[in-house]
């Protein structure tokens, strides 16, 4: 197993961010080199995914599952699936605090890879998988720093209404 | 598995034809050289390419020639071709022994020094040997050529700084302008593996016996094969005495950036590209000297 | 063509070997070269989690696959009530997997197409959904409590598969608790894998019509094969035809019978027309059997001036997912029991403890006699660190503690009778030869200098030669071998033997014995194996048995011939049978020189003019039934300089002085310890099949499992001394596993040794550069 | 794709699919099993064949890569039913054993011997450095290998002499 963690602050309201990442249609979309994404139901959906390190590419097919483990402020997102005969098995958790500004995202992803890629890739796998992984939780941060702030006050609003 | 995926097979017998079928088919296509890297990939179904364009015909690839101040290497020169290429020791000697090192010598008689660049695995031996050498590679796109230097050649593991299109059509080595002396240092677990960690050094000396370039490359170190740049620095300009020898052996290891696997620690492999140097420079002196300098 | 071999008496000559030619030119004839028509290939999806549910498996899109004719999955097989097969061990083990996978890249589902690539392609297709399961890598860990429990099959409930121990637990604690000095180490055989060049695989022809099965197969033990498919399968074994044609080498691997055998049968039986599976080296490494993997601690007990007195060995055995090794069956943990070698201890006692792992089943002999090599390795290893306690040179303290050559036949304290042996004399002459006293002084002298110069001894016993049917099975079947001898009318011979080489030269050492007992040339016999319809009943080559078994089996056969021939030559010469004379080559007249005949001349009176009331024809079987093994020995020299820049290890010299009884065939000897040392050597400096704790095998192909090449392997030296074991036909003990089974202790010794200064005792194989250079870092030794 | 290649000095034509590897064409398309495959990552060197003259590893060069060039594998070293220098070498110095690995470690000694007629033992060690054999520890190959050089340079002292003795030219 591999552990991969890291943390970013953005400056939006914990809410917004929470809702963010709960939504399968908006977290799916973080997954780098998406080819294929399918929301199979409100916590559930599957990607098609483009894995290429120089002529080492192919196509894995994730299914991952959205578990709320505190609401508003804790979720883990179980990635499983695999491809090229090889099977990919990831359990990332998302940690929500308030900062001064902001919100602050912990996360922390612990990865298996098993099969072939993960016997013949010794020497480099362990570097791919940390930088696919940086990279879910880099465009992650990107996209809700590309939040529209309307959109912000749109949420806040519907916050508030409800 | 054992065969490769079926593949469409292009053989073009020019250079722009290669780059406009690789225009054409783009990130599903790859190019096929001397094959040694992609091709045990492709039987392991791990590299599944659509189309392999197959640049063997290309008689412009082939050969090598001096102009210019530079010797320039052409894409399908394979590396047995530098290995016994006696003609090119007095002034590259670095080629030849680098390229006794790769592999074994049925691979040698088929990969290619171009193709084994662009593939840009952290354990080549001519990526390290290049870097040493302050080569530049000539990839050729539908704009035209252009010299990538060595330096921003590899971007990362397995990735270079090639766009989709471009083809490397040469590797182009500088001519030294003074007495030359080099040294490929490799330690394997067994014959033909990749390295564990291996250093190439290339000296040329000024008319006063200086440094007057000094090139270090390091491989298997990092997730490119990097430049010793502390280290250079600290020969260049310098008479290679065991002061300088000391020194700069010692800073050799500060831009390396090694993990721990399977072949040994990051510590052990730093201390290896320490030992390397030292044995290089030393042998290096020697053979230019016939001694270590005292100065 | 070159290199006939006519002349008469070839016995202990060094002829060039029969099966050459064909070889030399290519025209050897191995499973993979099996081309039949309509034949169809097999391809295994395999598993890349080393422990998961298999919650559902699509073959649609494969079945619909260009040239697919068939896909089979565990749940198919289990339908057929096939899903299972028994191990020689004794254990069950999965075909394809039902319900879960035990191991990373066990048998999921089979493709079968028209290609070898189509094949592929479709395996691609498969789409197996997985539940990953905690997975247990580590057989410590294995047994820990609370431990997940791999094998659901099983009634109990933990991982252990066995207890096994030998030798007198009560005598060997007293001896232990008044010694003056103890010594204990632990000490790790890692896995390694025999890796023949070839493969293993198989060709399955199913013929409804002649309602037969041939079976094509890479196989150590052809008759063993058929009988276990005769009782997996149900099929009658007279319809089972097993060819194991030539063999790409075996060293082990090609013993059992490997779920890819299964699966292409069903499928030849499923479709009428042959079906091939060629393993790839992938699946060859990770999932087809590997060896060692023992996790052992061992303690002698001794007096102070080295003279020792008890052993005490326990064991953690690692045997994967299903104990699937090729042991007989009153011996789960081999003959590990041999772990006293070479020397006269008082008493001894060892534990060996079997365990479950997710990790690929096993384990085989590796060039090996079960569990041998570990227990050679094991005692040369703790002899040396006793030495080094008492600061005695590791000669003397051999020499000291050898088994006297008037002790033999020894009983050993765990069991054993060890037939003959002169270990003084093999070691002396080791040391004269390799310069013993020069190579200590320069070892002095570069110590003085700060250089690091090692030189290791190992002075092994094994015991090989499975063996006395009372004592040895597989699977039941008693461990016995035979030869079937038939002369034609003009005075040639074709000889049968149960056994199957895969390069030990059995073509050329068994026509030497046959030929020598018969007064022919080698070139007068043709030996063949590999065939069960031809062939009498035996159980393989492996477990350097061939030569004490079949060997044995193949003089006796000849001698029951000669003793027909000698009513016929009496017959012939026109004298009683008492008044024939046997010279080697020809019967003569007792006290009437010059009226002879050659055993050509009888054999063609066997067949034209045999005397009345005679059977006519000349043949024979004979099924030998081994009094005792043998146990061949040997003292290994290994010198070596360690880098201390690199922690590289070089090894300057290696003397390998064998003793295997006498020899048949000098040159073929030679050739075998030089192959067996460099397969030591690997195993000493290069190889180990490490698993991440993901159950992940970080070393399933030759990029990550490192077998040496010529430019990596040293010069070796050999020379030997004979012993003949007095209870052999021939007074053969067998050779093939000695250099195997002993080098690696003198590499280990050889290394430690140049480290001792620094009070180094240990290093566990394989000492890589890294090792070294981690201790010498610790003792701030640099370059 | 249709290919036309030359195999120990025969010309054949044939149809191959782009991805067949040159060692499966050799052994299931022309029948030459001489040539073998012992691993999946160009390592172990039993399918060594010359191409164009040089050892290289017929398992990691597609078929359709052969078209229009020259293979040479274990089939082609005999010449009117004699036996290749090397061939009887190997058989002389117990130079193999399964004789898995011999085909293609003929071939990688043959090419060395065409460059470098008089190797040292380190040289012939280095150029058999890419053929994995498991059984012979090598030593009697480098023996074999060194056999059948001096068998060659007889040969060709041979040649030059009868070439003498009849008054032609050797040049």
């Amino acid at each position: 197993m591999r552990t991969y963690e890291g943390e970013f602050t953005i400056e939006q309201p914990r809410e917004k961010i929470w809702a963010f990442v709960t939504d399968p249609h908006k977290m799916g979309t973080c997954i780098p080199d998406l080819i294929e994404l399918n929301v199979e139901s409100e916590t559930r959906f599957r990607s098609l995914v483009k894995v290429g390190v120089g002529p080492v590419r192919g196509k894995f097919d994730l299914t991952s599952e959205l578990t709320v483990t505190e609401p508003g402020k804790a979720a883990s997102l179980s990635i499983r699936g695999g491809g090229m005969g090889s099977g990919v098995d990831m359990k990332a958790q998302m940690e929500l605090g308030d900062v001064d500004g902001g919100t602050l995202l912990k996360w922390r992803c612990d990865a298996v890879i098993s099969g072939p890629i993960a016997s013949l890739g010794g020497r480099l796998i362990d570097n791919e998988a940390r930088k696919i992984t940086e990279k879910v939780f880099a465009n992650l941060k990107n996209a809700l720093l590309a939040l529209p702030d309307e959109e912000v006050a749109a949420t806040d609003k519907t916050a508030d209404q409800g | 598995m054992v065969f490769p995926n079926a593949f469409k097979y292009e053989v073009p017998t020019s250079v722009d034809e290669a780059v406009r079928l690789m225009t054409e088919y783009g990130y599903d296509s790859k190019v096929l050289a001397g094959g040694q890297s992609l091709l045990p990939m492709m039987k392991l179904r791990i590299a599944a390419p659509a189309v392999l364009i197959d640049v063997n015909g290309i008689q412009d690839l082939k050969g090598w020639r001096e102009a210019d101040g530079k010797l320039r290497i052409g894409a399908l020169v394979r590396h047995a071709e530098l290995e016994h290429a006696s003609e090119l020791d007095d002034k590259y000697p670095l080629l030849s022994r680098t390229a006794r090192w790769i592999a074994d010598p049925p691979i040698r008689n088929r990969g290619t020094i171009c193709g084994s660049l662009v593939h840009a695995d952290p354990g080549s031996d001519w990526g390290a040997a290049m870097i040493a050498l302050r080569a530049e590679v000539e990839v050729q796109g539908t704009e035209g050529n252009r010299l990538i230097p060595i330096d921003e050649f590899f971007v990362d593991t397995f990735a270079t700084s090639l766009n989709e299109n471009e083809l490397a059509v040469a590797v182009h080595v500088p001519t030294p302008g003074g007495p030359v002396a080099a040294r490929y240092m490799k330690l394997e677990r067994r014959a033909g593996d990749f390295a564990i960690a291996a250093l190439a050094v290339h000296i040329v000396l000024d008319s006063e016996g200086r440094v007057a370039e000094g090139g270090i490359g390091i491989g298997a170190c990092g997730p490119i094969p990097l430049r010793a740049t502390k280290a250079e620095e600290a020969l260049i300009g310098q008479p290679i005495t065991e002061e300088t020898i000391a020194t700069v052996s010692r800073l050799v290891p500060e831009d390396a950036d090694p993990a721990d696997d399977l072949r040994g620690s990051a510590a052990y492999k730093r201390d290896l590209l320490r030992v390397f140097a030292a044995r290089a420079l030393r042998e290096i002196a020697e053979e230019l000297h016939g001694r270590v300098g005292d100065e | 063509m070159a290199l006939p071999q006519t002349e008469l008496r070839p016995m202990g000559k060094p002829i060039g070997r029969k099966e050459d030619p064909r070889l030399i030119r290519g025209k050897g004839h191995y499973v993979d070269d099996v081309m039949l028509p309509n034949m169809l290939y097999l391809c295994i999806v395999r598993s890349p989690y080393a422990h998961a549910r298999i919650r559902r498996i699509d073959t649609s899109a494969a079945l619909a696959a260009p040239g697919v004719k068939l896909v089979l999955t565990g749940e198919d097989l289990a339908e057929m009530n096939l899903a299972w097969m028994p191990t020689l061990a004794g254990d069950q083990q999965m075909v394809m997997a039902t319900g879960k996978v035990l191991f990373q890249y066990q048998e999921v589902a089979a493709v079968v197409a028209e290609t070898r690539a189509q094949a592929e392609d479709a395996a691609q297709l498969i789409e197996v959904d997985y539940e990953p399961l905690p997975v247990v890598a580590d057989p410590f860990q294995a047994l820990e409590p609370d431990a997940p429990i791999l094998r659901e099959d099983k009634e109990k409930k933990s991982n252990h598969i066995f207890h096994w121990e030998a030798g007198d637990r009560e005598e060997t604690e007293a001896l232990f608790r008044d010694a003056p000095v103890v010594v204990k180490q632990n000490v790790r055989f890692p896995r390694v894998h025999p890796a023949p060049l070839e493969p293993c695989g198989c060709v399955s022809d199913w013929d409804a019509a002649r309602n037969k099965l041939t079976l094509y197969v890479t196989s150590q033990a052809p008759h063993v094969h058929r009988t276990v498919l005769a009782m997996v399968s149900g099929l009658p074994e007279h319809q089972i035809h097993v060819i194991s044609p030539d063999v790409g080498g075996g060293f082990g691997n090609k013993v059992p019978v490997y779920p890819g055998y299964v699966i292409a049968t069903v499928a030849s039986l499923k479709l009428g027309v042959p079906v091939k599976w060629i393993e790839t080296r992938t699946e060859n490494i990770a999932s087809t059997h590997f060896a060692r993997d023992y996790h052992m601690t061992a303690e002698i007990a001794a007096r102070e001036d080295g003279k020792v007195l008890a052993l005490r060995v326990k064991t953690i055995a690692d045997h994967g997912a299903f104990d699937a090794a090729a042991d007989p069956s009153k011996f789960p943990a081999g003959l590990f029991s041999i772990v006293t070698g070479s020397y006269d201890f008082k008493a001894a006692f060892v534990e060996v403890d079997g365990v479950y792992t997710n990790k690929a089943p096993g384990g085989v002999a590796y060039r090996c006699s079960f569990r041998v090599t570990e227990a050679s390795y094991l005692i040369e290893r703790v002899m040396n660190i006793l030495a080094q306690r008492l600061k005695m040179d590791p000669a003397e303290l051999r020499l000291k503690n050898f088994i006297r050559k008037e002790q033999f036949p020894y009983h050993s304290p765990t069991g054993w009778v060890y037939d003959s042996g002169d270990y003084e004399k093999t070691l002396k002459l080791a040391l004269e030869r390799i310069g013993y006293e020069e190579l200590r002084k320069e070892q002095a002298e570069k110590r003085a200098r700060g250089e690091l110069m090692g030189i290791g001894i190992s002075t092994f016993t094994e015991v090989v030669g499975a063996g006395p049917a009372h004592q040895f099975d597989i699977v039941g079947i008693k461990m016995f071998d035979s030869a079937q001898i038939r002369f034609h009318p003009t005075g040639k011979v074709i000889a049968r033997l149960g056994v199957r080489h895969q390069g030990q030269g059995h073509e050329t050492t068994f026509a030497q014995i046959i030929a020598e007992e018969l007064g022919l040339s080698a070139d007068d016999v043709l030996i063949e194996e590999g065939d069960t319809d031809t062939a009498p009943y035996g159980l393989g080559t492996y477990a350097s048995r061939s030569t004490p078994t079949a060997g044995g089996a193949a003089a006796l056969c000849a001698r029951r011939i000669r003793e027909k021939a000698r009513k016929i030559a009496a017959h012939l010469l026109e004298v009683g049978e008492d008044d024939v004379v046997w010279d080697g080559v020809a019967f003569s007249a007792k006290g009437l020189p010059g009226r002879a005949v050659s055993m050509k001349d009888v054999a063609f009176a066997a067949y034209t003019n045999v005397p009345e009331g005679m059977e006519p024809g000349l043949e024979a079987t004979y099924y030998y039934n081994p009094p005792n093994l043998t146990f061949p020995n040997g003292a290994y020299i290994a010198v070596v300089d360690i880098d201390k820049g690199t922690g590289a290890v070089k090894v300057r010299r290696f003397l390998a002085v064998d003793d295997c009884g006498n020899v048949i065939n000098p040159m073929v000897v030679e050739g075998q310890v030089h192959g067996g040392v460099t397969e030591g050597f690997a195993i000493a400096f290069m190889q180990d099949i490490p698993y991440d704790a993901d159950g992940n095998c970080l070393a399933p192909n030759l990029m990550d499992y490192l077998v040496p090449t010529s430019a990596d392997t040293p010069h070796w030296e050999t020379d030997r001394t004979v012993t003949p074991s007095p209870h052999h036909p021939i007074g053969a003990k067998g050779v093939g596993e000695s250099p195997n089974v002993g080098s690696p202790a003198a590499f280990v010794n050889a290394v430690v040794d140049a480290l001792s200064p620094l009070g180094v005792e240990h290093i566990d194989m394989p000492i890589f550069p890294w090792k070294v250079w981690n201790i010498l870092r610790e003792h701030g030794i640099t370059e | 794709m249709n290919i036309r290649v030359k195999v120990n000095g025969r010309l054949y034509e044939a149809d191959v699919e782009p991805r067949t590897l040159l060692a499966y064409f050799l052994r299931e398309q022309l029948n030459l099993t001489g040539t073998h495959i012992g691993c999946d990552t160009t390592t172990c060197g039993a399918c060594t064949v010359l191409f164009d003259g040089k050892p290289i590893k017929s398992c990691t060069v597609l078929a359709v890569q052969a078209d229009g060039h020259e293979v040479m594998t274990v089939e082609g070293l005999e010449s009117n039913g004699q036996l290749h220098p090397l061939q009887s070498a190997f058989w002389e110095d117990h130079a193999l054993q399964c004789g898995y690995c011999t085909p293609g470690m003929l071939m990688a000694a043959y090419g060395l011997l065409q460059t470098n007629p008089a190797p040292t033992d380190v040289e012939i060690r280095e150029a058999l450095s890419g053929n994995i054999c498991r059984c012979t520890g090598y030593m009697n190959i480098v023996k074999a290998v060194q056999n059948a050089a001096r068998k060659m340079a007889g040969e060709n002292q041979e040649a030059i002499e009868e070439a003498a003795a009849s008054g032609t030219s050797t040049d």
